[in-house]
């Protein structure tokens, strides 16, 4: 597997090795199951990932691999899966926690950011969390309440923290093996829209694609899409509508949400002149906001038109019958391309 | 001086009706036969809606569901013990109380197919809404229990959660305020053993859910939760004392889930299929029909027109369901705020604007 | 008291009435007082608000005047305070909660994000949560860790709240009159640097300040500088600054912060042409950011230069050492203004 | 059948030395006099410290101070009970023990002066930072115990809060938790019997806080907190158990705070002289120095020395604290990630441009 192919930029830019089709479910399990095998610090923990193998089969086959002391059954309680990972992670392990549903990552906050967020820099470097949260997030799948959230701006304005958000099975295995080799805490959204929504060539073996990265889902030079998980496919489905305009819309995949990579964001609208943020959360005070800012600060000169945010609406995510009104649609996207595009 | 108990209490277990439906006399309530078959009646309506909605659910015509087979008899003992103004504070497995309590099926229906409007139940049903979250319901028993203490209210508040609650934060600090507020409220676990696929012995170290009132100074009981008369009979000794002002109370009705977590779960990755058959065996449904055979009280002429009259009511509680108007895309925003804020008003707006375009 | 003193714009417009000079503590004090005495659905709960009198003295008296049933010293437990709000709000009850710092609001998030701002929504309009979460915030006191976090975009990305921050004690006693009798629950937010920094004269009675409407704290015609509690002040000393600079700031204080005041900020701004936005927390993804992407969506056209952010660093908020070293500064302010002047 | 035990629940007290420095032979540990006479030096060590760090806050030398005066045998005695390879998990009044344990004396002023190299402690003293938000180092303890556990490691965590903490869900996740996993944790409350202004009744019904083991199914003692030799018996004993593999359990020491919450509370708005002056007249130190009397291994002279050297012990750390060279503006950064992000760097890039302009 080539560096580059590791580091590069473009979506499907997997190297000429052994890869086998799999979906982002399955390549989040490989992940786990490659630095377990690697580094036995590396522990699973939540509620089902054992014997059940995780509600969306994320940790499958995993406890009979390396057994119930690796692979750990907890009690319903998501503070002490993140407190008990402070304590893990502080001695030595690199646990991987679980939150069954980023809906119920609540009760694990005051362990999240009073501790683990900031162990480090509290002593000043002796001690750290070396950890990974992950969980499912976002809406399309009609699951009852609490289960369809998409709450990365609650984690941003916390530092401490690194937030991963892969969009495709490639990325999903590569940030994940990043970010369980990474020495600080990393939330990991996995987009259960499309956990299994489709399938693309992973490599069989271990590689990383770098935190802090964005990636160029698609090129374009007359507007910036900028998204993230489930929404970087929403867009490229955006782009291809407007493709049929004669619109060529570039996707910026953030992959990583903290750190931003700003100099991907900004390269792209400075040569498009033109962005549309997307999410899946509610607009006012999302993570769409902060990236907005950041382009008018470092770009405004270069914009023809303001950013433009398409976004969840300002209320509660609403059950299945209202969820396709209140996720941001290719529909959307479109309008909102054209109307900078109109400014 | 030396080493003294500062500290002795037991925790007890009550059983009144067995398996093949002989009741023990010196414990067996006074229920009016005709409440008895009641009792009977409404746990047969409550297999029969929730069995009807995993159908629903396989026709697509339901959202995710967590069926209640195997633990009607704690739904409906606790039901009976209520008296009319007391609140039900559940969590997400109490379908049954809830129906009993006077929530319209169809709004349950509505809820879990996916409809806000299923949590907007008539203004004189006292009941919140379902909850979610695991275990943060218990917090609000604990609210209500002390909001109608301090007015007064001659009422109380019972709240409900399953086995894996316990292990959540919310479970303790609810209990423990319950305790020094004295607030009236009833804490009823149904302990059906599992939590998806951790069992009971995952959860807790603790030989019984029942034994953790003693964390909170209060007092606790555990019980056959698939023995109705076992679970009327303390039910009505913890509302009973609450409603006196002698504060809140722990019950652990010991039940089953018979069927899966819910219907996006599957038990057979965890479980094996001994153990449920073994609480097939131990059905409260068959338990109380035995005891009603018993007693004379009951023939299958009853049985055919009960199933029957089951079947007809939650058809055509299907049929109101399926008679609700389709929600209004403005109800997204509608409820969000007393008065809308002007931001939500403007994207109102664009919704309404989208979806007429 | 007439409804434009109480409604109006201006920092200091006092009504003629009896006033007394009071700091910002004793006015949230006798906002709970007056409408305790006024609406007997009115109570007081959390860790030392009874006998102690709170922390800061906040409830001082309150258990005296009403009674250890109405003025409730709670157990040590946050999530039981505000879960239980939920429940003695939902029938009948106007609970004000209180959070002894804004540091221990995490282990309460749950039962508010998952039940208070969702209640009313949940039950389409059936209950609903009419209730008062009153947490000191902020830096600028040296306490130990933990005691000076600002984590208002915490709360700004969940629908069902509304999120309220004084900066004196005229607004603070009308803010609060409003949020108590305010039907949805309502974050407030008290600076508790100038808690008791000085007094200003407040009425005796009863009277509200709108929830949801911003202030101009200064006129000015050159740059629009917008902050929300402590923050207001210290934009305050910087206009003065800048004035000697023959700068003419105008000071935006938002009071409210969902719902924002849009109205009152672009108005200001498409009239200087310029704004900075200053708070304590964190700059990423921080409320300013927020600002920000409204003010380039809504007057791009009339901005001179793009808008400005001072915030606290993106680290975590030091212990008393190195407080000042993070917090928004007379002078950074000054260079920021400097700085958009210059674009 | 019908009614049965299904759970008893003892709960025990240890008292061995009493307020007239008497103690109970039978009960009494194998400790070595001059062991003792170390105890006792360790206490005069805490008092001393702790009276100083209050003079320092007074002259605007320290910050906010929480005093542990009155408790210096619980922490003494848990201090004698470790191994040197034991994790100690403090919550935030635990100095006594994190200095016995090698927290160097001037890093715990340097924390609550405000500085975070205060928490920066030597590689090989294994002792988590103070932990402010209540009750979140509960959590910890029982993941450092489970740590142990899975390492295979001969140690234990103790782990330590306040009786107000006990009310907190994370008290509760983490002791289930701990019993869950056989964690190599001993939880040890420090029921000083205040939690600010709240006084234990206020805090939990429950008539002892140990009795809240009964809950997770774990071991669970109270012991005299002043008595210096029932807290290192109850200590021992848990800790071995842990040691063994065979669990966590939990140590109620009863102790109380003579001294204002932190330097910011003025206790008397709260709670009376008389209750403080019953509890003067318990302080483990002088009970301690009867024993001493008792036993003749003690006399004024050594006390002289003592205090001499406690003070000039004191002194020199107070030294060495100040000659602590100022934290460079930098280190509010370059502590946050272990690989510094660019927007990180910018910010500190800025502030160090400000600072030295
Ligand atoms: C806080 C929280 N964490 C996780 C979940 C996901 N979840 C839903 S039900 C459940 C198990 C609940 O077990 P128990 O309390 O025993 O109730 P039961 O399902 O058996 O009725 C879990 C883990 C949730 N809804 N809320
Ligand atoms: C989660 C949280 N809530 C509130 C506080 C404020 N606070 C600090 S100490 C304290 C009381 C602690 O009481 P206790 O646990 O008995 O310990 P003690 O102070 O008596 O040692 C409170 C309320 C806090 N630090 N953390
Ligand atoms: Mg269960
Ligand atoms: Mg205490």
């Amino acid at each position: 597997m080539s560096a580059s192919g590791a580091e590069g930029q473009a979506l499907h830019a997997v190297p000429e090795v052994a890869t086998e089709k799999q979906t982002i479910a399955q390549a989040v399990r490989d992940a786990m199951l490659e630095e377990m095998e690697r580094d036995e610090r590396v522990i699973v923990l939540g509620e089902d990932v054992g014997v059940d193998g995780g509600v969306f089969r994320a940790t499958d086959g995993l406890i009979e691999r390396f057994g119930a002391e690796r692979v750990i059954d907890t009690p319903l309680a998501e503070s002490a899966i993140i407190g008990m990972s402070v304590g893990l992670a502080a001695t030595g392990f690199r646990p991987i926690a679980e939150i069954q549903f980023m809906g119920f990552v609540y009760p694990a906050i005051n362990q999240l950011f009073a501790h683990a967020a900031r162990m480090r820099n509290r002593t000043r470097g002796t001690l750290s969390c070396p950890m990974v949260v992950r969980m499912p997030y976002g809406g399309g799948i009609h699951p009852p309440e609490h289960h369809s959230e998409s709450y990365e701006a609650l984690f941003l304005n916390t530092p401490g923290f690194k937030v991963v958000v892969p969009s495709n099975p490639y990325d999903a295995k590569g940030l994940l093996i990043s970010a369980i080799r990474d020495d600080d805490p990393v939330l990991f959204m996995e987009p259960k829209r499309v956990y299994r929504a489709f399938r693309e060539a992973v490599p069989a073996e271990a590689y990383t694609v770098p935190l802090g990265r964005a990636a160029v889902a698609r090129e374009g030079t007359d507007v910036t899409l900028i998204a993230w998980g489930a929404m970087v496919r929403v867009c490229l489905d955006a782009s291809e509508v407007l493709a049929r305009e004669d619109i060529n819309a570039e996707v910026v995949d953030l992959r990583t949400l903290n750190p931003l990579d700003r100099e991907t964001i900004i390269s792209s609208v400075v040569k498009t002149g033109r962005a549309v943020v997307v999410h899946e959360a509610p607009r006012t005070g999302g993570f769409g906001a902060e990236i907005s800012a950041q382009i008018h600060e470092h770009a405004m000169l270069q914009l023809e038109a303001p950013v433009q945010r398409v976004a969840g609406f300002d209320v509660v995510f609403p059950l299945a019958h209202n969820e396709k009104l209140y996720l941001p649609s290719r529909d959307r996207i479109v309008k909102a391309v054209e109307k900078v595009l109109a400014f | 001086m030396p080493r003294t108990r500062v500290y002795e209490a037991v925790t007890e277990r009550l059983e009144i009706l067995d398996t093949e439906g002989r009741v023990d006399d010196a414990l067996m309530p006074e229920i009016d036969t005709s409440r008895i078959r009641d009792l009977y009646r409404d746990m047969v309506l409550m297999r029969t809606f929730d069995e009807k909605a995993l159908k629903l659910q396989r026709q697509g015509r339901m959202g995710t569901w967590p069926p209640i087979k195997g633990q009607e008899a704690v739904q409906a003992g606790v039901a009976l013990a209520m008296g009319e103004n007391d609140w039900l504070i559940p969590a997400f497995r109490e379908h049954g109380i809830m129906v009993l309590r006077g929530v319209p099926l169809h709004l349950v229906y509505a809820y879990w197919a996916g409809d806000e409007r299923g949590s907007s139940f008539p203004e004189d049903v006292r009941c919140f809404p379902v909850a979610v979250p695991v275990g943060s319901q218990w917090q609000h028993g604990a609210g209500v229990g002390l909001s109608l203490k301090l007015r007064g209210e001659d009422a109380v508040a019972v709240t409900f959660g399953g086995d894996g609650s316990t292990s959540e934060g919310d479970f303790h600090e609810a209990v423990n305020c319950a305790g020094v507020f004295g607030a009236k409220t009833v804490f009823v676990i149904q302990n059906n053993q599992w939590a998806i696929s951790i069992p009971l012995h995952k959860q807790t170290a603790a030989e019984t859910l029942a034994q953790k009132a003693h964390a909170y100074g209060l007092p606790g009981i555990q019980v056959d939760g698939n023995d109705v008369f076992a679970v009327f009979t303390a039910a009505v000794e913890a509302i009973e004392r609450a409603r006196r002002g002698d504060g809140p109370s722990l019950i652990e009705a010991v039940t089953y889930r018979l069927g899966d977590h819910t219907t996006a779960d599957d038990a057979s990755r965890y479980r094996g299929e001994e153990e449920v058959e073994k609480w097939e065996a131990r059905d409260p449904i068959i338990r109380l029909r035995r005891y009603l055979d018993h007693q004379g009280l009951w023939d299958d002429d009853q049985e055919t027109i009960l199933r029957e009259e089951a079947q007809s009511w939650v058809d055509a509680q299907i049929k109101v369901l399926e008679e609700m108007p389709p929600q209004e895309p403005e109800e997204m925003f509608t409820s969000m705020y007393a008065a809308m804020p002007p931001h939500v008003a403007e994207q109102m707006g664009e919704l309404i604007q989208e979806t007429r375009s």
